[in-house]
């Protein structure tokens, strides 16, 4: 077959035979198939397809889980989850959803060490009640824990399936190979094949009986690292969906295509280092204030195209807490700040990643925007991107002066913001200690405590306020999931936790 | 009557301002008889040798009037000159190591044109290359058809290049400066070999050699050239024992041979 | 490229200054140099030549080219036209920074371990042939990355993987120079070692080293425009033309982002290439004795050089 | 006559795949004054002979000694100013000269050659006019030369360093025919005024009777016979001699083919005959 | 030819065996090259400044100590460079590459799917360049001089000034947007699955499977990045046979093979190219080297999973396994080659045959 016809019945080949084929193109960060040592995008997409957890959301819909395999009750003080499994959900070989099988999928995530999910289970006890109970306890309340099991690492697996290949709860699982070329899973497709550097194939899983019927007889995810290349496949009809496309590139898209454009979870934030012996000058608050009001938001956001809003705080907008209107320009405070900063003229380093796009928000047209911007105020800054992997360490420690990173949540919930908090993860980053702020420190503890959502909301707010105040982050970009498919594909839905839906897409007509 | 028959054969190089480097020479090759063609470097010798079998790169002009019998050769069609080359005309080349392709078995060289030209089948065109072998005695010819050039001495590859152009019996052999590049017990032999096979077969053959001495052993009658033009021809004989021309008498009289000995002379 | 010439060949003629004018004279060679003469000026009067600031984000973002700017704008409102001035200011000095230090260290190498031999030219010999079994793009890249990208680091990979050709050519040109009767004949006049060396061997090494570095030129701006496209090179905001190139791969639909820098790698490349093949041709005595149209007779050692053709005896 | 150069059982091999023995056993002498032809075919080991001689190769046995003293090869190091007394001229006029250099200065390095040994010797000018050159012709390069021009100049240049010792391999053999005889003669001229001895080798047999005092005659590897070339001429000995001899045709008119001897070289050859060796 | 011939010592054994002496010392030399290389790899990967273990980790992973912990112990980080670089040699011998850090999967496992596939492309690439070239190169040297040598000469060397990976995107978007002649990108269109794995390229293992279809849509995504890759070597390639044609067509024993009355073709087949072929021979090993280089600049464009990508993601992702992987690979490539075209030296000429 050539030209532009991957259409969905080119047959031929050992393809479905006239049925469906979906094509679905994004850059690869696939690193296995098993859903317990699972933490990247692209393994989130995949097996959010192929397994069920206990809780999910459906499509966009973000604010609260609802239930998967099974609905839950917290008790007062949000330590103590209770969960009920729904009747009759088969897995793939046909065998029943039971307590076992939850119990034995969470706890093997406990017992894998070397998994970089491991951490989502830190402090969570699973218990079996009866066959179709059971519950997760906390010492602290957790009011994230319904966001946590919603989480593709947290799938629900056959248990039996998965001991038979190897599969324990201790450090010695060895299913992982077994699950890379197999299903273990509730979900509506199976996994047909995989390969983590080209692509990975799904097809229905025919023992499936929960909501989402599969709509494509055989859907294929590929690895196209280049945007440009998934652009032209896409417009020549080599695939059907492309995930990772920007801001301009989707708007170039035109009439045949549909573009579903939403703000991701994600962060584009500058560090301004705190720590004196890091950053000399950037250590002055006032140094980081001059920075924030120096920049000019709308002009950064026309960098990252549709779907794209400006950050208006640590916490991004569709977040309890989150702040309505970010900071606005402001040449003259930020003048002030400036000389108040004891800023003498000196050129400022300001790394990056720069292979790393976020939400097809590339770093290197930002940071080439915010060196303008600066230069305008008065501040010279001097590019140093490099590849994320030698950028993260130094991030990680603290080491950089002054940086443009992203943050992600870990979950769908506000609590995921909160490691910007001095003396967290994020704010030391900065070199921002928890004495450094005694009072914003005293709101994350506030917010991390909060047993009832509404007390919760109120921290965060507070929080976010004074961040935006105070803090040594300048928030600048919210960069938008831009999917962009053709017309054979519907009810395309974007979601944080696994970018696109796939048990929701269908055929058109 | 002549085999081959040159007339007023000019050669000139380069299209823009041609450099005449063959002015007008005419030779006759008569078969049974050695025409020796001598004269200083850069005469002419070779070029003239080579544009008998349109040899010349592109960039060399030929004029005046070369004819086999009756064919005339001078602007015949690449195609037609083909059937001439090797069937009818041959060529030695100087350089015994060179001619032979040295990646390509004895045999294998001895024979594709054999093929091409008289249409043999192998076998038939094996049993001729080891006849041939046999003449130009090339011990145990059989071993040597599949052996390749670089396993043979100088003098014997300089046989196998005789072997190559003799072999679809030819009328006519070109022969440049067959021997410059041998030993002179060998160049004595591929000289014996060189009358023998003129003897026998009636070749017409044109000698090139600056060696006024192998000129005066084996060919019959002699051209002299220089600057592009034949000075002087006749009978060996005659042109060795009374030169008429000057150049002739220098060249003869530079020869060792004619020379006293220096040693001598400083006693 | 580098065993494109036999140094056999090359060397019956090692003269490059006698073939510099011959080359000259064909139309390639004329094209080659016009083509490398301007985007040399330009990049001589480029921050006099720009309408723009190279680096000012002063204009509207992605227009297409027009009355605003002549080649358009970029992705973040720079003017095409003034970056792919100054980008001829960046890669070019820095392509011939690098075919030259490759150069003079592997001429330097490739005489030492040629003229010393020896264990010296065994352990040299082999330390080219661990860097000829990377491909190269692969060992700079590899190179670059661990120094770090910047396009100082992209030169020096450069150099690191473009030095053994040149050594392994010099190296074969000087043991079949040291065995040639002109060098035996100066040192049995008592010529010291490093007096052949510089007197009898390196000028005669010049002509064809000289040729594979014009050669080189074209693949050293190659290499480090694509190290750049690959991140690996110059670094924001820099105006080079692999980045541009790269910047353009997530704007494929402004087309006018990624064709003028690929034009212009293309047509620099090309006019080095047009030059080095000349020099080459010239040098080479098969096609020169053609050009110059009379003489090249085959068996003879140099027909076209011997430009007194008085006979030997001057009589 | 005082001996400039003495070798005795020189051997010399080159290793490869197989090992050639190219010179098996070979004793020269040349005394101050006089011309030693080495003549044999092709390959028989003549070059080899006289590289050894100069230090150009290391023999694999015997001695060397140039006026008494030993001859080491020529290394990495610069050569001793007295071995500066032996010089050599090469076959190929084309190699023999550095393209890059005038022709001038190079004949002004034998020059200096000559003043380090505490001897005088002409200007560049001279030499060339002493071998037959026009002496405005040192500002030149070598490619403006013809080939019989360039040997000259090598000429010029081994003599300006004013040698005790000649070694010509085959000096003459990419010469016009015409010229061939001319350049021997001046050769054997300037050598014998400057009270040198040489060593000269050529395949070319009449050359070599013309110019020669006494003559060698190399059969693989081995000296199969020697003595002055007169005598040798007249009446050879050695079987190889008398075939070599015999072989040579001769420009008389009178087409009188030379013998030829058989396809396989006859093993009397290979025959040592102790009278054949250091005859008169 | 005439000197005697001595041997004094005793044959040796490889001296009996002449080819069994050659294999071993050629095997003797490969090992000290791949140790070599492995070592220059090692250094140059160890040397980056940055932490591998937070790259591969993720800055969520990395903050969680026992996750940290056990991923330092699993790929031995916390040891010193040079005990890394014993325990990866020991591992070596084994035939094991370690685990990629970045992926934790065998790197021999990630090698293997990405090796025959861009060795598929370098195959297809060099055939085509070569039949492409000896054609070109094989005119041109015929019109020397003429208008036909000139234009092929400035074909070949725009061929040598292209930046490949410009040259990628605009033909990926012209021929296959634009102009709907090429397929897509990738190795196969999705809708068809990869033949069952024999040799790991595509087009072979269709045959072998017995799949035409397979087969044909397998070549058709091949042509385009083989197209685009073979602009440069055909160009080197094109300059390179004229060169080398040239030479062969001054010598005697073409001369002699013309006057021969041969037919032009079998000239030029039988003598010219074969007469050519050890220089031939030896560019095309070169060509191959650039081929790989290329693979790395175009093989993202037409999301092609090959050893490119997987060089440039695992130099840039500190995965030292996985550049040590790349570094031995390519060696390998490199010793094979060179190794391919000295015996082909002994087939092409009987001069070099090593018995
Ligand atoms: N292809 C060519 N292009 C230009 N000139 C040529 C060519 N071939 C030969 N010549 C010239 O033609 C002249 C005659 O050359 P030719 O080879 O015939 O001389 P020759 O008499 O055979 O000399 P020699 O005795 O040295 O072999 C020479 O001046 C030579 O330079
Ligand atoms: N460098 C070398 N390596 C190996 N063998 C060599 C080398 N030089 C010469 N030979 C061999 O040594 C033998 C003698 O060579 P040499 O050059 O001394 O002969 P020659 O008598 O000078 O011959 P010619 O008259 O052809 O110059 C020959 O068989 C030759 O092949
Ligand atoms: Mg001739
Ligand atoms: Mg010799």
């Amino acid at each position: 077959s050539g030209g532009n016809s991957a259409g969905g019945s080119s047959g031929g080949g050992g393809g479905g035979e006239g049925s469906s084929t979906l094509v679905i193109d994004t850059a690869f960060s696939l690193e296995t198939g098993d859903p317990g040592r699972n933490y990247v995008p692209t393994g989130n997409m995949m097996l959010h397809a192929v397994y069920d957890t206990l809780l999910t959301f459906e499509g966009s819909e973000e604010d609260e889980p609802i239930p998967s395999l099974a609905t839950m009750e917290k008790n007062e003080d949000a330590t103590s989850f209770t969960f009920t499994l729904a009747e009759g959900r088969t897995f793939s070989d046909g065998s029943t959803v039971n307590a076992d099988d939850v119990v034995f999928s969470l706890t093997r995530v406990q017992g894998m060490t070397e998994s970089k999910a491991n951490f989502l289970m830190n402090g969570i006890t699973v218990e079996k009640v009866d066959d179709m109970t059971i519950t997760l306890t906390t010492e602290d309340p957790s009011l994230e824990l319904p966001a946590i099991v919603t989480n593709p690492a947290l799938s629900i697996l056959n248990s039996e399936l998965v001991q038979d290949n190897g599969g324990t709860t201790g450090d010695d699982d060895a299913a992982e190979d077994f699950l890379g070329s197999a299903s273990a899973g509730s979900g509506p497709y199976l996994l047909d094949s995989m390969d983590i550097t080209s692509r990975a194939v799904l097809v229905p899983n025919p023992e499936y009986n929960g909501e989402y019927a599969p709509g494509f007889e055989r859907i294929v995810i590929r690895n196209v690292t280049e945007s440009a290349t998934q652009l032209i496949n896409l417009q020549g009809g080599d695939s059907h969906l492309a995930v990772d496309l920007n801001g301009d590139q989707v708007a170039e898209l035109g009439e045949d295509f549909t573009v579903t454009s939403k703000p991701s979870a994600q962060t584009i934030f500058l560090l301004v280092n705190q720590n004196e012996e890091v950053g000399q000058v950037t250590a002055d608050p006032k140094f980081a204030e001059a920075v924030r009001y120096a920049l000019n938001y709308e002009e950064l956001l026309q960098l990252a195209g549709e779907g794209s809003v400006q950050a208006t705080g640590v916490i991004p907008p569709m977040f309890t807490g989150a702040l309505d209107s970010g900071v606005a320009e402001d040449l003259e405070r930020s003048k002030t700040a400036l000389e108040e900063s004891g800023y003498a003229g000196e050129t400022i380093t300001l790394q990056f990643p720069s292979d790393n796009p976020v939400g097809g928000v590339e770093f290197t047209p930002v940071a080439e925007r915010v060196q303008a911007q600066l230069k305008n105020a008065g501040i010279t800054v001097e590019l140093a991107p490099a590849p994320f992997a030698s950028q993260i360490e130094p991030y990680v420690g603290g080491q950089e002066a002054f940086s443009m990173w992203y943050w992600g949540p870990d979950f769908a919930d506000s609590s995921s913001f909160l490691p910007f908090g001095p003396g967290e993860k994020v704010g030391l980053r900065a070199g921002w200690e928890a004495d450094a702020d005694p009072e914003i420190a005293e709101l994350v503890s506030t917010a991390a405590n909060a047993t009832s959502v509404e007390e919760r909301e109120q921290a965060m707010r507070e929080y976010a306020t004074a961040m935006q105040e105070e803090g040594p982050f300048v928030p600048l970009i919210v960069p938008g999931i831009n999917l962009a498919s053709s017309a054979t594909v519907t009810n395309v839905q974007n979601n944080t936790n696994w970018t696109l839906d796939i048990p929701l897409l269908q055929p058109a007509g | 009557m002549s085999a081959l028959s040159i007339r007023d054969l000019t050669i000139a190089f380069g299209r823009h301002d041609p450099v005449q480097v063959v002015s007008g020479i005419s030779l006759d090759l008569s078969p049974g008889k050695i025409q020796g063609l001598a004269g200083e470097s850069g005469s002419g010798k070779t070029v003239s040798a080579m544009a008998v079998l349109g040899l010349l790169p592109a960039t060399a002009q030929v004029g005046g009037s070369i004819r086999l019998g009756t064919t005339e050769l001078v602007g015949l069609r690449p195609r037609e000159l083909n059937r001439v080359r090797g069937r009818r005309i041959a060529m030695v080349f100087q350089d015994p190591s060179a001619s032979l392709h040295p990646q390509l078995t004895i045999g294998a060289q001895l024979t594709d044109h054999v093929r091409a030209h008289l249409r043999l089948n192998r076998r038939d065109a094996r049993q001729r290359a080891i006849d041939l072998l046999t003449q130009v005695h090339v011990p145990d010819p059989a071993e040597a058809l599949r052996r390749y050039p670089h396993q043979f001495s100088g003098g014997q590859r300089q046989r196998i290049a005789i072997a190559v152009a003799l072999a679809c019996d030819p009328e006519v052999l070109l022969a440049d400066e067959p021997t410059t590049a041998l030993d002179v017990t060998v160049q004595a032999g591929i000289l014996h070999l060189l009358r023998e096979l003129v003897d026998q077969r009636d070749l017409a053959v044109l000698l090139v050699t600056h060696d006024l001495g192998v000129m005066s052993a084996v060919a019959d009658d002699v051209a002299v050239m220089r600057h592009g033009q034949i000075v002087e021809s006749g009978s060996t004989h005659d042109v060795f024992t009374t030169p008429q021309h000057a150049y002739t008498r220098t060249l003869l009289e530079s020869m060792p041979d004619a020379q006293q000995s220096l040693v001598e002379d400083d006693e | 490229m580098s065993a494109s010439t036999s140094p056999r060949t090359r060397l019956r003629r090692g003269r490059l200054f006698r073939a510099i004018p011959t080359a000259w004279r064909t139309p390639l060679a004329m094209v080659g140099a016009i083509i490398a003469l301007a985007w040399i000026v330009i990049a001589l009067i480029a921050p006099w030549a720009a309408p723009h600031d190279p680096l000012a984000q002063q204009l509207p973002r992605l227009t297409a080219p027009g009355d605003a700017s002549v080649l358009g704008t970029d992705q973040v409102g720079r003017d095409v036209f003034s970056r792919l001035l100054t980008g001829a200011r960046v890669t070019m000095p820095l392509a011939l920074l690098m075919v030259v230090s490759a150069t003079v260290l592997g001429t330097l190498i490739g005489s030492i371990a040629g003229f010393v031999g020896g264990w010296v030219d065994e352990t040299l010999m082999r330390l080219t042939d661990l860097i000829m079994a990377f491909p190269t793009v692969i060992l700079a890249m590899i190179i670059a990355a661990s120094l770090g990208p910047s396009l100082l680091n992209a030169v020096i990979a450069g150099i690191v993987v473009s030095w053994p050709q040149y050594a392994r050519v010099v190296r074969s040109l000087v043991l079949s120079l040291r065995t040639q009767n002109f060098v035996i004949a100066g040192r049995l006049l008592g010529y010291s070692p490093w007096r052949s060396l510089r007197s009898d061997i390196l000028p005669n090494v010049a002509g064809p080293v000289l040729v594979l570095a014009s050669l080189d030129i074209g693949t050293a701006i190659l290499l480090l425009t694509g190290l750049s496209f690959l991140g690996l090179g110059a670094q924001p905001p820099a105006a080079e033309w692999g980045s541009m190139i790269s910047g353009a791969m997530s704007h494929i639909d402004a087309w006018w982002l990624g064709v003028f820098p690929g034009l212009a790698i293309l047509t620099v490349v090309m006019a080095f290439n047009f030059i080095g093949d000349s020099l080459r041709d010239a040098l080479d005595p098969l096609s020169s004795a053609e050009r110059e149209g009379a003489a090249g007779g085959t068996e003879h050692e140099e027909p076209a050089a011997v430009e007194n053709p008085t006979t030997e005896e001057g009589r | 006559m005082s001996t400039v150069l003495e070798a005795t059982d020189l051997a010399v091999e080159y290793r490869g795949h197989r090992t050639v023995r190219a010179v098996d056993g070979v004793s020269l002498t040349i005394s101050a004054g006089e011309v030693l032809a080495l003549v044999g075919e092709s390959g028989c080991g003549k070059s080899s002979t006289a590289r050894a001689v100069i230090g150009m190769e290391k023999p694999h046995s015997g001695d060397i000694r140039f006026r008494g003293a030993p001859v080491p090869p020529l290394g990495l190091r610069r050569r001793k100013a007295e071995l500066t007394a032996m010089q050599m001229v090469f076959q190929d006029p084309n190699s023999s000269l550095n393209p890059r250099k005038r022709v001038g200065d190079q004949i002004a390095d034998g020059v200096t050659a000559a003043r380090s040994r505490g001897l005088s010797s002409d200007a560049p000018r001279q030499w060339l006019g002493a071998v037959g050159l026009d002496p405005d012709m040192v500002t030149r390069y070598p490619h403006q030369f013809s080939g019989g021009q360039r040997q000259r100049i090598a000429i010029a240049r081994a003599l300006a360093a004013q040698p005790d010792l000649l070694v010509a391999d085959e000096p003459i053999s990419a010469l016009d025919a015409s010229s061939q005889s001319e350049v021997a003669s001046m050769m054997r001229r300037l050598v014998l005024q400057a009270g040198a001895g040489m060593l000269f080798i050529s395949h070319d047999l009449s050359v070599v009777r013309i110019m020669a005092d006494r003559v060698a005659v190399m059969y693989r590897g081995r000296i199969v016979e020697s003595g002055p070339t007169a005598m040798v001429w007249a009446d050879p000995v050695h079987p190889y001699t008398k075939a070599l001899l015999g072989a040579i045709p001769h420009p008389d008119g009178k087409g009188v083919l030379p013998a030829a001897p058989a396809a396989e070289a006859p093993a009397e050859w290979h025959e040592e005959l102790p009278g054949a060796l250091d005859r008169g | 030819m005439t000197a005697t011939t001595t041997s004094q010592k005793p044959a040796r054994l490889w001296q009996r065996w002449p080819l069994l002496g050659y294999i071993l010392r050629r095997l003797g030399t490969s090992v000290l090259l791949m140790l070599g290389v492995t070592m220059v790899t090692f250094v140059l990967t160890a040397l980056v400044p940055g932490d591998p273990v937070a790259a591969a980790l993720g800055e969520g992973a990395a903050s969680n100590p026992a996750t940290v912990a056990a991923y330092v112990e699993e790929h031995g980080l916390d040891k010193s460079i040079p005990e890394r670089y014993l325990i990866y040699l020991a591992a070596l011998l084994q035939g094991d590459l370690g685990t990629s850090i970045k992926t934790g999967r065998p790197v021999a496992t990630e090698l293997a799917t990405a090796v025959p596939a861009t060795v598929e492309i370098a195959l297809c690439a060099i055939v085509v360049s070569l039949a492409v070239g000896l054609a070109l190169g094989t005119i041109a040297a015929h019109h020397r001089g003429r208008a036909t040598d000139q234009v092929l000469r400035v074909v070949s060397l725009l061929g040598l000034s292209v930046p490949t990976f410009w040259l990628a995107i605009m033909a990926y978007h012209t021929f296959f947007l634009r102009l709907g002649v090429a397929p897509g990108a990738g190795r196969l269109d999705p809708t068809f699955t990869p033949p069952p794995t024999v040799t790991g390229l595509y087009t072979v293992d269709f045959i072998l499977g017995g799949d035409p279809v397979g087969f044909f849509d397998a070549l058709a995504h091949l042509a385009l990045p083989v197209l685009v890759l073979s602009l440069f070597t055909i160009g080197l390639l094109t300059r390179f046979i004229r060169a080398a044609v040239l030479e062969v067509l001054d010598t005697d024993y073409i001369r002699a093979a013309r006057a021969k009355g041969l037919p032009r073709r079998r000239v030029i087949g039988a003598y010219v190219l074969r007469g050519a072929s050890l220089p031939i021979l030896t560019v095309v090993g070169v060509a191959f080297g650039v081929l790989l280089s290329g693979t790395v600049l175009v093989e993202a464009v037409f999301a092609w999973p090959g050893l490119g990508t997987y060089a440039f993601n695992s130099a840039i992702n500190l995965d030292l396994p996985g550049v040590m992987g790349v570094g031995l690979v390519v060696g390998v490539i490199y010793l094979v080659i060179n190794f391919a075209v000295d015996l082909l030296y002994g087939v092409l000429d009987p001069r070099v045959r090593l018995a």
